[in-house]
């Protein structure tokens, strides 16, 4: 469904590439996890995905193939057509990225207005629809609220659900639980999957936060300085990181929370009817963990500029 | 690492700002003819012995602009000055401390924000009489509510951004608080605000010296020669032109100058 | 004489009047409907009552409304005016007017005898009236009706310049408007103004005498002489007066005849008498030699203008004396040398109040303050608002010297040097101070007033008034400089325009061709 | 309402000038701090009169013994930064009291980008605290920022650095020098890892912990991540609407969880 | 409702400040009307003749709150230099001025909505900086030169105006339109060029912000952006400008009234300083500050219409 192939994008102000050859597919109905540090070029691909970077500033080149169309190159016109149609996308801020003169309901409406003949009044009954698929708990309010009038959790929904209403069938979301109070990260996170399974929609989740990829995707890819230097299960790379890097990004988790998703594990694969591998089983206490990369200077993603 | 860059903006306009000081500053010390002598060459078009030609006294032109803009960068500095400065004060003070000194300054401001500039410079003069110094006051005055209304925002929006809490817990003074640790990060609303009002008070100068109010012989601000011209627009329309002509010139370069700031303050955000 | 128009102008010519026939458009139309429109550079007074009014300027519109019972010719000389004929006894105590018959106010009604014997009870006692004036009538000890058209005036003692003081205007007994709607007897009536816009005349058809030719004239005001010029330019205005040389430079000559009188005041570098360091008479004298008058005429008014010696302009003929005009010739070694002996070999600093809206003035102190640089002095303009020109510097004597031009109001001797005696300098008892506001201080020339004042002979009279414009010169109380020329703009095809020694436009002789 | 802030501010924070109380007790001084019964919230100053008033804290009772690190979690808005002011002197109690039987805490903000002055140099900012102090001169000054450097682990390139050319971990590092080089006894950290990388978090607490050892400190941790909470500390407080509603070891409340609200937060985490 | 209920109350509370500074600042202002109508050859006893018909011995306050309720019942007081009533005074003149301001309003909203939207536009192009210079060129130029200018070209040299002969509003309705015209143009210029600057940026920033790229990945093009959203949020900062506009438009008309001579409220304003006018000039003040306070307050309730989050700020 989506296919992205040897992507570099490179911006014009910058001397490194922010993007230096990414590949990887998504299949239908499939959530893939993207983590990375921060400024590893993960938005930078998505932006790419939904045909979103600002051309005239960077220089890019390879193949982002949604359904066999290609948008790196593709034209306004094509790009429009596809654009909040074929793939949503949801922001990882959502107070700054929803207009605030704009009720929320006439946002989750626009899609519709741009790509369907749809009457007002069936416009309306489709964006309630998807509030209430969000899960928000009194759709015809929020409709007529402006964005300034939500919390944070509830703007995120409704971003969610903008992105949903037209049915895409690839989600990209773009950190959309960083901003969040974890009870509500939660939530959303219980949200996308139960959406995912409801319409089958396909979804490229990005984080930071490997561990809350690993309750969402089944698959996992890990990002450094624009490339991407691991791919794999989630459980795999949780419990046999290979890259240093992903090592690293292991042991930053707290050893209780990798007790926790251990048993998770072994739960499912219990069911499943097949064991962990065992070695895996002593885990370095958190208290020691310390970054690899001996310079904890400079690790903290690059300095700006 | 982004470095501060400088911008063609601001290239031309310190190039153009640069050239009209040099000149103004060499007029101090050295012009052409001496800028009161009157001679009998009257009303003279340009030519290569009067640049400017000359005016109804038969003085230079050139002479009398390489002076007259002297006056009137004087005064639109000091004006600045005063204006900016006490502004700043008001506005730290209002925007730091809040409370009933903000409410009662910021009412008052308000209401001389309701004077038209012009006017209330107008009703200032009338109390100071003209002359430079009082054009200074004046126009200071006058300046001073949109400087204590734009600072007193970039105050409080520093208020209770933490590194001023932290300053405060380490034990700082109110007045380093505000000299030292505030008054820096100010300086990039407050910069272009300067060449704008600097714009403005040269313009403002130049209309309260048409009107009469301005400054008075031998005092002479490029104003008072501009509404001397009109009187001779017809016979000597290379005064009223030279004039404009370099009062536009300053002040275009100096709005160069605040574009470029501008636009420099938000490439680096 | 000097008094009369000399035409400057180039002669008109029909070729030049038709290539500015655009700009005449407006003016055509006004000629044909027999209309006119001068430009003057301040608004009327606030009250238009002619015993209160002080203004020159509204003088100068208001002398087409009002008549007094006689008034000035073109020369100076007073005229029957509301009175057809006037009887002096030999004492010159009693005077006797014959009233002229059926002169009508613009209201219609026909002045009688207790209309004139109003207007002057209320000049001689209205506190609000301009003192010159009053102070003047207070010689009069009783009016007197004689059957129903004459009048006898009975002097407490004899006065010469009665005369004069009785072109006051004749009013409507008992008329309480006249500070808005003014009415009174001359050619033309008041009709309305608009504040700080225009004034409208009208002609008054039941005039006695020769009746103004244009229907109608209107006053715009513009403060800023510019605009004059520009709506000469533009054909909005018909005629200016009072124009600089600079100003009449910037107008088209074919449209335009530049005639030139006298603006019949006396200008000068007043200096304050009590201030240091003018209290010296050497420095004063220094400055009359210092100053260059016929520079400052060449340098600020091309060369017109007429120069002075003493506190009289010399359309007052019988007054004027012509040997003072060369009494201080330009002579800066001499300056020099009076400088160096009053103690002052380096020059000094001193200011120059003008008021800044008299351009004349502040050109005028401008060339000043660069000729005495070559004495060493240094002078610095102030330049001031006129209403705080006439507070503080008039009024308040708080200056060192000023520009200014004085006038004769009445048009008398007495008017322009009495000012100069102590009378006028110290307050009296009510804490009034005449008006020597340069605080000049001669005993010779005070005794020399008494004198002039008591005699009753015209010609000992004009003998003293001289000797004392000779005092005034010799002890240098002022730089006297020069009676202005007038110039004004008369757009092509408007004739009539006559100059009188007076601060006055009279609009009755002007007419369209 | 600002300036009385400001007020207390000032008199409360000079350095020795504390109110140490004269007979403590030996437990009272195996304490850094004691918050005992406290309510308060903010005042709006209103156009007449006081204004709104919006109790936030609802009967807060705890405190931190010497060397402990207790952390206080909570969802958004529940009041965790107003208890910091509080302690911090910014805001008065309404009810109840704040005893410190240290020197005046120092803090360590959430939001990296804000705890630095843009203007200067991240020297002048570590040498700020003490150049205020003024008793040390320019030698010992520079001496000490260097010490401090080393401590929190940063070059000494950083020195000069502007905090806009430095990444949000290296800003964190220096906020942390900032708030240390005056060796305060106690720290209150306001979630000073949540706006940051996972694997920059795990280095930060870290240094935290290393810190607690080398300069004998304390902390309140305020963060709603409990995961975080577990990793680093002695103590949780859990808070809900202004009220402390569990406290206990790390592991007393992580495993056997008493309030139906713990209970989510901790499904939540995981 | 209780914002526009608030605004409206500050508006009356910042009037009375305005009135009593205006009142008091005349005061205090050195010069005698006594003496300025007088003149200079006035005795002691007419000026306080005068003084006493004036009202101008009574204390100070009393005189305020005199003028102040006559002020509430329209009565502006009587002009000392015309005897007459003031309101009848001021009105024709006021009536020239507002003609000539939004005359001169409407030409600076026509011309620089859609410059400023095409400068924004182009801000990319690489003869940006011609656009920007000339921009600041037009900022540079005294509004009296300009005037100056004008009038003689187009009224002396190409006479589309009889500069000096303004024509009487009720009696040549068209041709005093055609004489503000003008007029106008001369004020308005300088602030286009500013409306045109401050629009540019604020569309720059807008089209920068997040909410942009969002609404280009729902589908929309870029003048679709612009239209739905982007304009509706650089409304706000424009309409502040242009009620800053309106204020300050009338505060450049007394320059120009007084070149094109213009019989208009400035320049009866600056008469009316000169000859000590007190009730005109305090009546014109107060005007002039009321107008300039109803625009602003005009421009933020208009605002807080446009955006709802306004509401709850109230000041800044
Ligand atoms: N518009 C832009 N102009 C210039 N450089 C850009 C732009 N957008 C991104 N970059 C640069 O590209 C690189 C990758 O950025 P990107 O936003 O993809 O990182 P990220 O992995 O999403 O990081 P984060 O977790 O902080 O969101 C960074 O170095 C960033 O500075
Ligand atoms: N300066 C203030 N004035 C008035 N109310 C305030 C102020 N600061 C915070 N509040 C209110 O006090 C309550 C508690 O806020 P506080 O910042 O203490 O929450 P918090 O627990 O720190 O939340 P977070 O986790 O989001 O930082 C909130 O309802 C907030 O709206
Ligand atoms: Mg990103
Ligand atoms: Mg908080």
């Amino acid at each position: 469904m989506l296919e992205v192939r040897d992507l570099h994008v490179k911006f014009h102000n910058r001397d490194r590439e922010a993007v230096a050859g990414v590949s990887f597919t998504l299949k239908d109905g499939e959530i893939l996890g993207l983590v990375g540090e921060s400024g590893s070029g993960k938005s930078v691909t998505a932006m790419s995905i939904a045909g979103l970077l600002p051309r005239k500033k960077c220089d890019y080149r390879g193949d982002v193939l949604v359904d066999g169309e290609d948008m790196l190159h593709a034209n306004r016109a094509l790009l429009r057509k596809v654009q909040g149609n074929k793939i949503g996308v949801v922001f990882q801020e959502p107070m700054s990225a929803m207009d605030p003169l704009m009720k929320v309901g006439k946002q989750v409406e626009e899609v519709l207005e741009i790509h369907t003949d749809l009457s007002p009044e069936e416009r309306k009954k489709r964006a309630l629809q998807a509030l209430e698929d969000v899960e928000l708990p009194d759709p015809e309010a929020v409709y007529n609220k402006y964005p300034h009038e939500l919390s944070g959790g509830m703007l995120q929904r409704s971003m969610i659900a903008a992105a949903i209403v037209a049915r895409p069938s690839l989600l990209l979301l773009d950190e959309p639980t960083t901003a969040l109070d974890v009870t509500i990260q939660a939530q959303i996170l219980e949200l996308l999957k139960k959406l995912n399974r409801k319409h089958g929609m396909s979804m490229l989740f990005i984080s930071h936060n490997l561990n809350v990829v690993r309750k969402l995707c089944k698959r996992v890819a890990v990002m450094q300085r624009g490339v991407i230097v691991e791919e794999g299960s989630t459980k795999n790379v949780f419990f046999h990181p290979q890259h240093p890097y992903t090592q690293h990004l292991i042991e930053c988790i707290p050893a209780r929370v990798k007790v926790i998703a251990r048993k998770h594990a072994e739960e499912e694969a219990e069911e499943a009817g097949q064991a962990v591998t065992a070695d895996s089983r002593q885990l370095p206490p958190a208290e020691t963990g310390q970054a690899p990369s001996a310079d904890p200077g400079q690790t903290g993603g690059e300095r700006n500029g | 690492m982004m470095k501060k860059k400088l911008n063609g903006y601001l290239i031309a306009g310190c190039i153009i700002t640069g050239i009209i000081v040099l000149w103004i500053i060499i007029g101090r010390f050295y012009t052409p003819y001496p800028p009161t002598k009157m001679s009998s060459a009257k009303l003279q078009a340009p030519s290569a012995a009067h640049l400017f030609g000359t005016d109804k006294f038969g003085r230079d032109i050139f002479s009398r602009v390489m002076q007259g803009s002297g006056t009137t960068l004087l005064i639109a500095a000091l004006t600045i000055l005063i204006g900016a400065g006490v502004g700043t004060v008001v506005g730290a003070v209002t925007g730091y401390f809040g409370g009933i000194v903000d409410e009662v300054l910021m009412r008052l401001n308000d209401a001389l924000t309701a004077f038209p500039s012009i006017l209330l410079a107008l009703v200032i003069i009338s109390i100071l009489g003209p002359g430079k110094y009082n054009v200074i006051i004046a126009l200071g005055i006058v300046f001073i509510p949109s400087y204590a209304r734009m600072m007193r925002t970039a105050f409080a929006a520093q208020r209770d951004v933490n590194y001023i809490i932290s300053a405060r817990l380490m034990g700082a003074s109110n007045l380093r608080i505000l000299l030292i640790h505030m008054l820096p990060n100010t300086l990039h609303v407050l910069l272009p605000a300067l060449t704008i009002g600097f714009n403005n008070a040269v313009l403002a100068e130049a209309s309260m010296s048409f009107l009469g109010i301005g400054v008075t012989p031998p005092d002479v601000s490029m104003g008072y020669m501009l509404s001397e011209a009109q009187g001779m627009f017809r016979s000597a329309p290379w005064y009223a032109l030279s004039v404009g002509g370099v009062i536009a010139l300053l002040v275009f370069g100096v709005s160069l100058i605040g574009e470029g700031l501008q636009i420099m303050n938000k490439e680096v955000d | 004489g000097k008094g009369t128009a000399q035409n400057t102008g180039t002669a008109g010519t029909q070729a030049a009047a038709d290539a500015a026939a655009g700009t005449e458009q407006a003016s055509t139309e006004r000629a044909k409907a027999n209309e006119i429109v001068i430009g003057i550079a301040q608004d009327l007074d606030q009250s238009l009552d002619p015993h209160y009014a002080v203004a020159a300027g509204t003088k100068e519109v208001m002398f087409n409304v009002f008549e007094g019972l006689v008034k000035y010719d073109s020369k100076g000389d007073t005229v029957p005016a509301v009175a057809s004929d006037v009887q002096i006894s030999d004492d010159g105590l009693v005077y006797t007017f014959t009233l002229r018959d059926g002169v009508k106010f613009h209201n219609g009604d026909t002045v009688d005898l207790d209309d004139v014997i109003y207007s002057i009870q209320r000049c001689k006692d209205d506190p609000k009236v301009n003192p010159q004036t009053s102070t003047g009538l207070q010689c009069i000890e009783s009016l007197e009706k004689d059957g129903d058209n004459k009048l006898v005036m009975t002097l407490s003692e004899p006065n010469t310049e009665l005369m004069s003081l009785l072109t006051l205007a004749i009013l409507p007994a008992d008329y309480d408007k006249q500070d808005t709607a003014p009415v009174g007897t001359g050619p033309y009536k008041y009709v309305g103004r608009t504040a700080q816009e225009s004034v409208e005349l009208e002609k008054f058809a039941d005039y006695w005498g020769t009746p103004g030719n244009i229907d109608k004239v209107t006053y715009k005001i513009n403060e800023k002489v510019e605009g004059l010029v520009m709506g000469l330019e533009s054909g909005a205005l018909d005629l200016v007066s009072h124009l600089s040389s600079t100003q009449v430079a910037e107008l088209n000559k074919d449209n335009f005849n530049i005639e030139q009188g006298t603006m019949n005041l006396v200008q000068a570098l007043y200096l304050n008498n009590e201030a240091a360091p003018f209290d010296n008479e050497l420095v004063r004298q220094a400055l009359c030699y210092a100053v260059d008058r016929q520079g400052i005429l060449d340098m600020a008014f091309d060369g017109y203008g007429f120069p002075i010696g003493s506190n009289v302009f010399p359309a007052f003929t019988k007054y004027f004396d012509e040997s003072l005009v060369g009494y201080y010739e330009h002579d800066v070694k001499k300056a020099k040398e009076l400088l160096t002996q009053a103690g002052y070999p380096d020059g000094f600093d001193m200011t120059i109040t003008v008021p800044s809206n008299y351009q004349p003035h502040v050109d005028t102190a401008e060339v000043i303050a660069e000729q005495l640089k070559e004495v060493g002095i240094n002078a610095t303009l102030n330049r001031v608002e006129w209403e705080s020109w006439k507070a503080d510097t008039y009024a308040g004597r708080n200056f060192q010297s000023t520009v200014i031009g004085l006038t004769a109001d009445p048009l008398t001797a007495r008017s322009l040097l009495e000012r100069f005696t102590t009378g006028q300098r110290v307050a009296d008892e009510e804490g009034n101070r005449g008006n020597n506001f340069i605080n000049y201080n001669n005993a010779d020339y005070d005794a020399l007033f008494e004198q002039a004042v008591k005699c009753y002979d015209d010609a000992e009279q004009v003998k003293i008034y001289k000797e004392m414009e000779k005092n005034l010169t010799e002890h240098a109380a002022s730089v006297y400089i020069q009676d202005m020329a007038d110039m004004v703009a008369v757009r092509k095809g408007l004739t009539g325009l006559t100059f009188y020694p007076l601060y006055v436009l009279d609009v009755s002789t002007l007419k369209w061709e | 309402m600002a300036d009385s802030i400001l007020d207390t501010i000032t008199t409360m924070t000079g350095l020795g000038a504390d109110p140490v109380a004269e007979a403590v007790t030996e437990a009272q001084k195996q304490l850094v701090l004691e918050v005992n019964h406290v309510s308060g919230g903010y005042r709006t100053p209103g156009l007449f009169g006081k204004g709104k008033y919006q109790q936030v804290l609802y009967d807060v009772d705890f405190n931190i013994r010497h060397g402990e690190i207790m952390g206080l979690v909570g969802e958004s808005g529940t009041g965790k930064s107003t208890l910091a002011r509080m302690i911090l002197g910014m805001l008065e109690p309404e009810e109840g009291s704040i005893v410190h039987y240290t020197k005046r805490p120092q803090i360590i903000f959430q939001d990296p980008y804000s705890s630095l002055n843009p203007a200067y140099m991240v020297e002048w900012s570590l040498e700020e605290p003490l150049r205020v102090f003024g008793k040390y001169d320019e030698a010992e000054r520079k001496r000490r920022v260097r010490d401090m450097l080393a401590k929190v682990e940063l070059p000494q390139e950083v020195l000069t650095a502007r905090p806009s050319e430095l990444s949000g971990g290296q800003r964190q590092r220096v906020s942390i020098a900032a708030a240390l080089i005056r060796r305060p006894r106690f720290i209150i950290a306001d979630e000073p890892v949540s706006a940051l990388d996972v694997t920059i978090q795990a280095q930060i607490l870290q240094l935290l912990r290393d810190l607690r050892e080398e300069l004998d400190l304390s902390y309140l941790f305020i963060s709603h991540d409990l995961n975080v909470v577990y990793q680093l500390c002695d103590r949780v407080l859990v808070m809900k609407k202004g009220r402390i509603v569990e406290q206990g070891t790390v592991d007393e409340v992580y495993d056997h969880p008493k309030e139906e609200y713990t209970k989510q937060l901790l499904a939540a985490a995981q | 409702m209780k914002y526009a209920a608030r605004r409206i109350l500050a508006l009356f509370i910042t009037m009375i400040l305005v009135s009593f500074l205006a009142f008091a600042a005349f005061h205090i202002i050195s010069g005698d009307p006594a003496r300025a109508i007088l003149g200079m050859n006035a005795t002691e006893k007419q000026l306080e003749l005068m003084r006493h018909e004036l009202g101008l011995d009574k204390p100070f306050i009393v005189q305020y709150f005199n003028w102040l309720l006559g002020f509430f019942s329209g009565n502006l007081g009587i002009s000392y230099s015309y005897r007459q009533p003031v309101a009848s005074l001021i009105m024709p003149k006021l009536k020239v001025t507002l003609v000539m301001v939004l005359i001169s309003f409407a030409i600076i909203v026509v011309f620089s909505l859609p410059l400023g939207l095409r400068a924004a536009q182009k801000s990319e192009s690489r003869f940006d900086w011609i656009r920007t210079s000339i921009n600041q060129l037009c900022m540079a130029v005294p509004a009296f030169f300009l005037s100056i200018l004008v009038s003689y070209v187009f009224g002396i040299i190409l006479k589309f105006f009889t500069p000096g002969d303004f024509p009487k509003m009720d009696k040549n309705l068209m041709g005093a339109l055609r004489y503000l015209f003008f007029a106008a143009v001369c004020i308005a210029i300088p602030r286009i060029a500013m409306a045109v600057r401050m629009l540019k940026s604020t569309l720059i920033e807008e089209m920068e912000k997040d909410y942009v790229r969002t609404a280009i990945s729902r589908g929309n093009d870029r003048v679709e952006v612009l239209k739905k959203h982007v304009l509706k949020n650089s409304l706000v900062p424009t309409i502040t400008f242009l009620g800053q506009t309106m204020a300050e438009i009338v505060g450049g008309s007394i320059v120009v009234e007084q070149v094109f001579g213009i019989p208009g409220m400035g320049r009866f304003l600056v008469a009316s300083i000169s000859n000590r006018d007190y009730p005109v000039v305090e009546a014109l003040v107060v005007i002039l500050a009321f107008w300039v306070i109803l625009s602003g307050t005009v421009a933020d309730l208009i605002n807080q219409k446009i955006d709802p989050r306004l509401k709850l700020g109230g000041r800044a």
